[in-house]
């Protein structure tokens, strides 16, 4: 009778918390999305599924082996954690909780090799976490690949079309204004650090917001993934009605010069012109545009075809797989429904408008200035979201002018976007550790 | 501290938004200078075909070989 | 004189023990097996190869470091190793062995350093284990690999076949009882942990023996492996003569309709409901079925082609390499060569047989009741082996009516056994835990 | 301890057993209420195919496709 | 403007020294010997490029939390530092550098918490290094997917050229000598590690000379890798005018016989003898020659071609690119620019010389004995730097003789080379560690 | 010190050459003796072919075959 009773206490229905329940039910809505509306799904699918499995109740996947134990809750375990924590014996649950989440990172380490003498340890996407996104390697391998899938041909025939990438990160850090201004009213409780990993959100480029957030905010991290993939799935949908309105119909039907041709040597030469720069003016942004570049010359140099295309095919998709459960694991209820969510999802699609907005504007300045005109709905692809932006600045020209084939046009800004936003996300987390966040 | 956080925005705004312009500016330069040179010093031999299509990412398959290979095999099949 | 000498007493043949010997023998004769005979050679020809460098003497491939200073046995080392556990200096070898053995993890971890202090290091064979297996990662992830090349649709198209998964999962538990029986007896010491680890042998099912043995019966993981999945190899002899003894020819001749068209909605549909029940009733089968769900939904959602084409090869590729030669690591001869392995070895056996009567009573029974009569010959694919038990089912059944093919209504027990026996392992990890096995 | 085991192991069958037994029968009715459910109010336009081969996981290629390249390459390199 | 100050602070150009710099203009030419003379660009791509990202200054991607940690030298940290150390309070940071490098791994474990504690972490290179080579697993992979991508065909058919492969060791050997010679004459300060590491470049076989440094020399890794590939891909240069030299214009026109068929079952069997040869002779060379054996037995055998396919695609590409950067990794000014560099660079290519001079003598040797006589220059084709080094035998035979292909004759020596210094790396290794090196 | 180096280097190149022939010639022997047991005792039905072409371990493509099928390709392509 025990053992009915034990696995009865143990199933699901009879440990299951309401918000666990509705942790589940986003899963799924994450997935429907991804599978019926195609949105994002190499990354919305493995999330969403992730996210289903972090909420399992009484599985713990999400949970380390000290989580697992302060949720075991035994008095024993809390005596010896106290101990170790410096606590007196006899301390409550929620005081050991906050100290550990307080304690260095060799008490941390103690206390979690505590947990496995008293036979915890660490839940499957708990480890997938650690090991893919903690240690920063999932989303700078996927840098790489992306890389390696980029064509900067459209750039480099047209370079100024890297102010339009870089006009469009203002998205990023008018983000931060309103992050910090929602905790000067105190309507949410942002750090600076998380004020600079929502505003990330506004760079429209997947792997550089996980990068960003597992470095200033991991606890916000799902939130933050999860608004970063549905704006960018959300791209043709929220751009057009902006691009729209700042823009006259004459300036939507300025037609383009066809591009120059690139060769070969230029594009090889690129990804090495942009890792001096990098090295020279802004290191902390090496690692992430440094495997972005090796990624780039590992496909333009033509000697290392092999290394490329696994960088684009089995490396990348490993690591997808791995990253998407373990922004899942982030989906944990205790974690994710919380009020800041709302703010991210708010700031989030505030900043991919404002994004958009001001690479327009940067267009119709730059024509200000300029004898060959560009299209000014170019510039709504600076925002990257590489290669949705780009199409949605081709589509909203041909409703303009149906023989205006803007698409490789656009693509130059869009590439430029996410350099644009690893750049910022180098100077974000450089400046954020700094001030101490 | 409430007064704190908004200039720490304000920081990160100011420095940050100039950091990508001054960046991106650089690069411009240095890119214009590069294809300048590469164009002048080391011309192609053959002039290099620009892509036709836009880079897919997410599709690592061209698909119009995969078309052709299917109708191949179609062909094929249909022949037996 | 005394490199000449060093070197030979470092020579294989100076320092083989008969023990190794004979495992080398069985290395090679699993490899003789895999290679000649075909015996599941995507894993025994890992698994014998591994096995043979794991019994190479002096090489100490398969060792941790500390194993590899306590066989080195300086007496240096044996004082610290002594004073970290407590016991006194001078104390023997046999008792240091003992207290390490019995430690916590915080204090093997800390010998662990110990023995780097002294220049020791981990076999290359002992870090795949840890990597691999002892994470409990290559399991699951060529779970997930095995399920986006999971086809659920013969399965859909009849669900009533799961109960044939289920009845077949019988030789599990049945097994259990064998061996807590031989423990009762006193033929052999097989704790709850034990027997329930070799009774997973019963499942079928390589990946989930692997788990619930890395997780409930380590040191029994080779002998439980190679019993696996040599009796997998061997279901084309052991299931059809109980197949015959228990039908008559009449049943065997029984036709079954075609099944009806599956559509794509329910094959993605499917994934999805399992999980949702293992989070409704059995979190503890989570991390088993959730990869093997989320390996399927990956096949047949149809918008993550790529990441599914990754789990099917390159990905599940790796993991078995390392996954083979880090069960390999456990064939070393002072684990191996043991009694329990004889048990392990007869009980295995008997566990195929019984899954497989009970898989063909069960279609029996289910024809007492149902209107559709089942041919009991499908019964018996229950077992799993996917797909070898449901081409033995046609086979047999092409026996007896040369117009009678079974082969697709097989698939659908098969892969309703695969269900079943990851059910089977997490109620059993979730017991034999809370019994303190 | 000897009783215990055996006790254990009686456990074990009974209580494993039986959670296999009902979850896959909760398994069957969910299964067939989801079914019932899509071809009721999601039927698919055009009625699928079921695959006409078994699933063989250890072989990731379709043997059929293999075998229609492996001709063409043959034709190919005849008539060369 | 404290910002902007800290900001001109961190830039590259205020950072950078001119060591930096230099280490950035050699990754730069490592990349257009790679790209433009296509000089082993498969490994010196990553390693180019990962060399300039070591010497991004402030970026600090090739370093340790401690090395980051004592970079940063603040005086909370030195103190907290000097405490575990067991030094004064106040010591002095070459003091407690000094202690740290000379620190048993336990101590060093303890500071890289400390320094994790103070919100130092490891670099990006870092820690692929610590994964792919200071774990050996990555030299081991290679090799693995060396061996799958291995024909041992023509090698069996003339077993003796074996003896080849062996007398082409000697350049590794004679190096020892030269790099001891520098020691005693006091122009280098080599340790008996060190130049066993040196001799190894002789071996001309890139994962062998990266796994036997990282054991027995890690800081002089870099350059020896470098000058490993670099040789590799100048064998067209250096073997050629030796080739010539020590060979009559008779001598190279001999026409050798056409080899016999392999069969089969003999390529199957190849691999299983060396394991047992490594099992009774030279347990120390067992990972080498086990990896690369059982790579070969994956290629051979026929029934795990899946897997043989993933061990030379994807997973030996992912290898290379995490090797490569690691290797790259160890090209940080501090460490790589040092006189015993220019050492390893002149003491490399004569290693290269003497084996391929020993190669030709020795099949001029055998000719004396035999009455099938070899063409000498395949000889020099058993350095290994397959298959380079074979194709120079055959080019330089055609000269001589244009009817005369030696290509299938000179693989047999090649991979000779291949397990001649994984023989000669394994016993290195043995004999080294117990000379205490 | 100075003395133990040079000798430390000497017993390297004795004790390494010295293993690394006597284990390559222990392999031609064994080797030799597989071959004839193998030759005499298991001999192939259908006496395999050596490959004509050297193993390129750097290219893993058949380059004939990717020849053949930009080959059909092409074709393919003009009759369109
Ligand atoms: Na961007
Ligand atoms: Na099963
Ligand atoms: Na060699």
């Amino acid at each position: 009778m025990d053992n009915l009773l034990g696995l009865w206490q143990e199933s699901g229905l009879y440990l299951m918390t309401p918000g666990q329940m509705v942790m589940i039910a986003v899963g799924l809505l994450l997935l429907f999305l991804a599978i019926n509306k195609n949105f994002e799904p190499l990354l919305l699918v493995p999330i969403g599924f992730g996210g289903i499995l972090a909420n399992i109740p009484g599985a713990e996947l999400a949970s380390s082996a000290v989580d697992a134990a302060l949720h075991g809750a035994h008095p024993d375990v809390l005596a010896a954690f106290a101990h170790t924590l410096g606590l007196e014996i006899g301390s409550s649950l929620e005081a050991v909780k906050d100290a550990y989440n307080h304690a260095s990172v060799s008490v941390q380490s103690q206390l979690s090799l505590q947990a496995a003498d008293f036979g915890y340890s660490n839940g499957m996407l708990y480890n997938f976490y650690s090991v893919a996104i903690a240690s920063g390697i999932a989303p700078l391998v996927i840098f790489m690949g992306v890389g390696a899938m980029t064509d900067f041909g459209p750039l480099l025939a047209n370079p100024k079309t890297l102010f339009l990438g870089a006009a469009a990160q203002f998205g990023i850090f008018a983000t931060i204004m309103g992050a910090v201004g929602m905790s000067y009213l105190g309507w949410m409780d942002f750090s600076i650090a998380d004020a600079a990993a929502i505003g990330i959100i506004g760079g429209a480029d997947g792997p550089t917001a996980i990068y960003v957030s597992s470095l200033l905010a991991p606890e916000l991290l799902g939130a933050i993934a999860v608004a970063a993939y549905s704006y960018m799935a959300l791209v043709p949908l929220i751009q057009p009605p902006i691009m729209r309105a700042l823009t006259t119909e004459e300036e939507r039907k300025i037609s383009m010069t066809q591009l120059r041709v690139v060769s070969k040597r230029e594009k090889i030469a690129f990804p090495i012109v942009v890792l001096i720069l990098v090295a020279m003016l802004l290191p902390s942004a090496a690692p992430l545009l440094g495997m972005f570049c090796f990624g780039n010359l590992m496909k333009e140099c033509g000697v290392v075809d092999r290394l490329s295309d696994t960088a684009q095919n089995a490396l990348i998709n490993i690591t997808t797989i791995f990253l998407g459960l373990s922004v899942g694991s982030k989906l944990a209820a205790d974690k994710f429904l919380d009020p800041k969510t709302l703010g991210i999802l708010a700031l989030g699609i505030v900043a991919f408008g404002i994004g958009t907005a001001m690479g327009v504007l940067m267009a119709k300045l730059m024509n200000k200035f300029s004898e060959h005109k560009l299209n000014p709905l170019i510039g709504s692809a600076g925002v990257s979201a590489v290669p949705m932006a780009a199409r949605v600045s081709n589509r909203v020209g041909l409703e303009a002018n149906p023989q205006n084939f803007l698409l490789m046009h656009a693509m130059g800004p869009n590439v430029a976007g996410v350099i644009g936003s690893a750049v910022a996300a180098g100077v974000m987390i450089s400046m954020v550790q700094s001030m101490g966040g | 501290m409430q007064e704190s956080i908004i200039q720490q925005g304000v920081d990160l705004l100011i420095f940050g938004m100039g950091t990508v312009f001054v960046f991106l500016t650089v690069l411009v330069i240095a890119t214009l200078g590069m294809s300048s040179f590469i164009r002048r010093f080391f011309p192609d031999a053959v002039a290099p075909v620009t892509e036709p299509a836009p880079t897919t990412p997410s599709n690592s398959v061209d698909p119009r070989h995969l078309a052709i290979i299917k109708a191949a095999i179609e062909k094929h099949r249909n022949k037996q």
